[in-house]
């Protein structure tokens, strides 16, 4: 199993659930983050006092897949997060050794 | 002779009957009795004067500070204000509107301590002969300044001084800046005793009588504070309020040197809703601070309204235009700005000038004031944290002389009132620019030089006794876990 | 022929005695001297007409857009009551209370510009002969009435439309719109005026004295606004305000077009909390704007207060249960929108129906506006973001044609005043339902045109020159970086 | 016998002149016309008193409980206000201030049901003889308590009740615990009534006329409520709003439990800001209720808002203090929590008692108060979430029982009126402690009894119509989604 | 050494933490997150429009713990977050190669 | 490649981020989060009622990084976040099995 890390723009999310939703991926976890990279920030400006914030708000995506599916769930959030434009942020893809549902105490694939 | 008595120094002095305040002299049963139209209107302008510093003041400031810094600044601004209420009964209100004897010219005395002799069926004098006010009123519009004044010096040091040591110097400093200041410039005897004096003084025959007449008339006008018998015009609190508050700020965040991460970090403002909410309800209650300040319910009280409008929209825009031709964006804080900008500016005002001079008053002031902010005071480098001295001392100044250009009926001013020539009825000397702007100017200097010393040399004691400022680790922590073991949201 | 005095029409005409304005003409000073409690009053009433804009309906709408939406709303509502603010004095005033000569039906002129021969000493008439106020005071209160209305229009395209355009728009929008609807509503020469013309033709002897006598009252009656002279009945400004804004606001959401994830998205209240504390302060600052509008303090005004509190707590409670019972839930937003639609529909019928039809005409109001907000709205599909047409245009409606009904003493309403029969004293005419209602539905028609017609064209001319709309990016991003570089909460 | 009229029983009863309120009886039109000054002061202080409601009172609550519950206590805030609107004109003001014929001791009739007979011509007494307000003003400053006193209730038991529920039992309990215990309290006939009652014994000849005059003058002063019978003093409501509605909320949250968590989770308020913008404007608020309840605007009620300024600030640093020492650290929920502590202590004491008296009541009821709510309430263990009993009934029985003291002339109070011995003008009559305490304790222990007793009943029945309480998972949840399908914010 | 990540309802997070503490894991870090999965949401409606709500809050804890502790962590976690009614959450286990505390610079074990 | 996973102290991130840009890292992930561990809380008062607070404010940063980038920026991030005091926090490592840019689709060190 792998951990789907993905980081996205916030508006994006909506469309991302429903793709994975569509590929029979039904649990994720959001996190609100904020995010540097290539992507300039913005400058606020407060009685004449200028500040360059360069941390973007962005939404994190985990997602515990089965090995197998992971392809599909990368094209899928990668779609669907496309804008094209710098920021649209990364996938990264961990080692999941194992799951565990805690309501059943399921283990792996079944507690998915 | 009857000649001091058409000189324009007093001339400016009696012009202050243009003033805020009245005299506390209790009359007697015989005097006129109050207008319940007058009372109605200044227990509403009380109302409105305390919501300006709560909520109004400790919103706006509030939401200026970050997040770890907002309970501290609502804490600081509320104690502060039932602090002095308690001051002001005991001791306040008589230091500050009774004859000080031989320190009358400074500092009034202690014949009034725990508002002796004061009750429900004294009464204040007003600006217009034969019309008075419930002196309970009086006092008590008179103590919502009291509260709101020290209150303004908050923001200068905000987000590192020690609970313990504001509550310090706040009792001090009230004590021995605020009410010296306002009895130099509000206090005096009021129109009927004028009026009364000058009668005498006419009615008098030659030699001897008309001696005593001139003797007693002159006792009548010498009991009055110092500025006040310069003949400095202020409305509503330019000096007393504003400039001297904005100069105690400026002196404070001197000493307790800048905050952790000033210049470096993002110290952006927690809440701009808190702070326009606070701007708007700030706005609201100065019509009760200006327009109260007219002590009756009347057409000057109108125009002190109008000028509390179109100062304040003016400055709005003028600071907003202008930054956003400077910055490229039109900000809301811009705008609020501007707006307590132009509310400063036109207090000392309010009541002398006329519509047209105080959209012209609001636009200078929201421009300077700007300025300012944006760039001198990053120039010079100090950290007043909510920019008090350059909202309320700088645009202080520029109302108080201001006032002393727009007064001129010539330019659509209310003109300079005399209460000597006809006695019992008001009316308007010939102006004299050059008198007026030397009054002006001495004052505004004074203000500045008794508050900006008195309260450096104030700072020190609190330094020496308690310590002023908190520890860097209390200072990163924020305020209000640190000394007040509380947070302001828990969402 | 007296018959013209009695007839319906005229009645009506001067039924608008019970209107929100007097003239503005100044009287002598022989005239009446203002009381001082209707004057302590009408300060207070102007204040409270400036909180409802300024934080009330900033808060109200602000906390129903999006956090990113916050700062925008707060500061285009604030820069337009500034802008107002300004306008108002320089030309408003005048175009709105002064005799526009030809086009006196629909305008004023110019002859109180900058206002020219306004100052501490005039005064204004009110709706009881012998009774006046300090102009100054009235330009003041009915100068907030010009603030709030262009306000309340930001709400129908709230979250998308371009400050700069917003700007030009609302300069554009109360010159062209607001003014001539004031004036065509408001304007009339007062119930001494009229007295004393209809005296003349009473004292008159017959042939060339009558006529002459006659001609003068028919020049004083016909020295109103068209509306005015049609006899519609608007205590506090049904047309002018809500019905005005409402329809603008219609027009300037179907031009500008539907926000991006409008029906998709989850675009919530970002803080219904603000939207309770703005509701909250427009209930009370409306006491200011109804009972304000009788411009005394006398018995009518209470009765406008008693009336602008049940109808509010009426439509409140419709609104809230109705809801209840088709969504299954009440909610707090359903609860103060009510209370807003009463409040919109009971302005008009203020100080003309009775407590028990103002209830009716709350729980009327209450439930029609729903249903339109919840249902009617989706199913024509425009974003009306915040509810402008929805809320006031309908209520406004609502309203405007209750009062004609209510109005009927029958019914517990106040009655037409007549101003003629008994020159000097109020009498109270005879209730024709035909005419009034044609008077009151004449009215909402040349409303819904005038402003629906002449906003659509400013529209188009605004976005000719700077464009209406913000681009796709910065919508996403949030007007207050993109527009003002500033974000409302750092927390 | 003219001893009875001496008796310090009846001077009690008459000292209730003192009381918030006039009678509602309608004067004939030949009756004093209303001054315009108290007329506006009146309105004024009645937007002052809805603003302490909302959106004062639901701020100070909504920002103590957790942020998934701050909806609800808006919602239900607003909700009783518009609730009590409806039912106070409906049958409220009659039950309240009309005879009751055979249960007039406890409750009054229906005479006035739907403000049959009242319109904007009808007057209210004062407490100054010949001194008349309009009574729609009165109606209106009187709606006003009815609507915050039950909303005073919510705080006890939030986060637990449902939204039904509440609604059922606050139209039950003001129905049968509020307008009754304000009908005991304060109904009246008026001074004018008294005056000429004692007019006619005086100018009575002996025998038979002596016998019917005397008669007379019985049944004038038995027309009131029964503790206005006994004497009791009360200001401004410190029985009728405080206590009543302290006990009521100590019972509610006894039977509806604690919360899930109390005692182990962090239930810390969501926002302290919200809390201390709700504080100030309860503050500021607060002077429409004190000093309004003098239906006047003159110096005792520049008396009134002195009082409601000092015992306040006494309060708030007793508080701040008392738990700085105690606790370590000085918060900014004691200072405001103390304040209220404050307000309400000197609630029925404004009017009565002087500065000083009132400065020594505040530092009493707020060091008190805190050892109440931080010590007693932990040791006893029940769960009043937002301290509704340890402040209002508490901070309310040490203010009736020091008004008993502080009336006192030689402690600087205003001393009991007395009607009857000089009729038509008011006099003091002679202080006597042991009487008036006992009428005063009567008076609380009456009012526990009446609200106490009366309340469990009501609950219980509530409880078996809807249920009082939410399951689990909707407290889990919060109120705001489970009853209201909101949230308060969504940043 | 693994890195257990716990997605649990909110109101349990003080009694998983106590739980944690009793087998001796003194240190964790929370994160608020929002979840969406077989827990159906609620409805939110504003002036008549209504919003299907999915995501719901829950929290994410983080905790690092050596290899042999981790059966016991995630039974602590299982039996102090379980309700026993959808929603109740997940644990996942991943692989942690190095740990540093930075105060001290102490690596692995000891950073712990 | 790895992902460092770090848990400073908030007012720490600006050094912490310049530091990681100094040694040619130019993207990462912050995310606000509370700790629990050997540094103690506070107490908080509300009317009378003490509540010991133990949850103390954090941030994470996660940075993907190629394996060899990996001391460095354990380096760079101990040393620009260390204060000497309890609480300075943990640095954890995790590995990275594959990064994707959603912009371009890119991967792994391209992808960073
Ligand atoms: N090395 C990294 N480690 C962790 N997160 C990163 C890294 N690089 C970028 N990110 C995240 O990806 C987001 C988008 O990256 P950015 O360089 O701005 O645009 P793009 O994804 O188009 O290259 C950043 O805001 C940040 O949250
Ligand atoms: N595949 C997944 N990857 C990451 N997080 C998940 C996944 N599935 C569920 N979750 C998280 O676990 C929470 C509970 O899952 P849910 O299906 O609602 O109930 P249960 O845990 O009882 O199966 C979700 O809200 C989500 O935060
Ligand atoms: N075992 C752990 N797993 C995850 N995070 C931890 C662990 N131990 C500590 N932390 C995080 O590191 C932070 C600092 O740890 P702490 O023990 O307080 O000080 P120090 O880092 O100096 O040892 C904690 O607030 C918590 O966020």
């Amino acid at each position: 199993m792998k951990i789907v890390m993905a980081i996205i723009k916030p508006f994006k999310l909506e469309e991302v659930r429903d793709a994975l939703t569509a590929i029979g991926v039904h649990g994720l976890t959001v996190t609100e983050v904020k995010g540097y990279g290539r992507q300039k920030g913005h400058t606020e400006i407060y009685r004449g006092a200028e500040y360059a914030v360069s941390f973007l708000p962005k939404i994190k995506i985990e997602v515990a897949v089965s090995t197998d599916l992971v392809p599909s769930v990368v094209d899928g959030i990668t779609a669907a997060a496309r804008t094209g434009q710098i920021g649209d942020g990364k996938i990264f893809i961990m080692p999941l050794e194992r799951a565990v549902r805690i309501r059943t105490g399921e283990t792996d694939a079944d507690a998915l | 002779m009857m000649s001091r008595f058409t000189s324009p120094a007093l001339l400016g002095g009696l012009a202050l009957a243009g003033l805020l305040c009245g005299p506390a002299l209790a009359q007697a049963p015989a005097a006129p009795t109050p207008d319940k139209g007058d009372t109605a209107w200044m227990l509403v302008a009380t109302c409105l004067v305390l919501m300006m510093s709560v909520p109004g003041l400790a919103l706006f400031y509030g939401g200026l500070v970050r997040t770890k810094n907002m309970l501290s600044v609502l804490t600081q601004v509320f104690a502060i204000v039932c602090l002095v209420c308690l001051i002001w009964v005991t001791y306040g209100y008589s230091l500050t509107f009774t004859n000080g004897g031989g320190l009358n010219d400074f500092v009034g005395g202690f014949s009034k301590a725990f508002l002796a002799g004061v009750d429900a069926t004294t009464t204040a004098a007003t600006f217009s002969n034969g019309v008075v006010i419930p002196e309970l009123v009086y006092v008590c519009f008179q103590m919502t300044f009291a509260m709101i004044t020290p209150a303004l010096i908050v923001g200068a040091f905000a987000e590192r001084m020690k609970f313990s040591a504001l509550v310090l110097f706040m009792v001090l400093w009230v004590t021995f800046i605020y009410f010296p200041m306002a009895h130099m410039v509000w206090y005096w005897g009021g129109p009927d005793v004028v009026a009364e004096a000058a009668r005498g003084l006419a009615e008098a025959g030659d030699g001897a009588a008309k001696a005593a007449a001139q003797t007693r008339l002159d006792e009548v006008t010498a009991d009055a504070g110092l500025i006040f018998q310069w003949g400095g015009l202020d409305f509503a609190g330019g000096t007393v309020v504003h400039i001297n508050a904005g100069i105690a700020g400026l002196v404070g965040c001197l000493i307790l040197g800048k905050r952790i991460g000033y210049g470096r970090d993002l110290l952006a403002p927690h809440s701009l809703t808190m702070t326009m909410i606070g701007a708007s309800l700030l706005w609201v209650g100065w019509f009760g601070f200006n327009a109260g300040s007219n002590l009756e319910a009347n057409g000057t009280t109108a125009l002190a309204m109008m000028n509390t409008f179109v100062a304040t929209a003016a400055a709005a825009l003028a600071w907003l235009f202008v930054e956003w031709g400077a910055k490229g964006k039109p900000s809301l804080l811009g705008l609020v700005s501007g707006a307590i900008a132009g509310l400063v500016a036109v207090t000392p005002a309010s009541g002398f000038a006329g519509p047209m001079g105080s959209i012209v008053l609001g636009l200078i002031a929201g421009a300077v004031c700007y300025l300012f902010v944006a760039n001198v005071k990053s120039a010079l480098g100090y950290d007043d944290t909510l920019d008090v001295f350059g909202i309320h001392c700088i645009g202080g100044i520029i109302g108080a002389l201001a006032t002393g250009i727009l007064v001129n009926p010539a330019l659509g001013g209310a003109g300079i009132p005399d209460y000597v020539t006809k006695p019992g009825e008001l009316s308007i000397a010939a102006y004299d620019m050059a008198t007026v702007m030397w009054a002006q100017g001495k004052a505004v200097l004074l203000t500045l030089a008794w508050s900006g010393i008195g309260s450096a040399i104030l700072y020190k004691i609190v330094d020496l006794i308690v310590g002023l400022r908190v520890t860097h680790d209390e200072e990163r922590e924020g305020l209000d876990l640190a000394d007040h073991g509380e947070r302001a949201y828990n969402y």
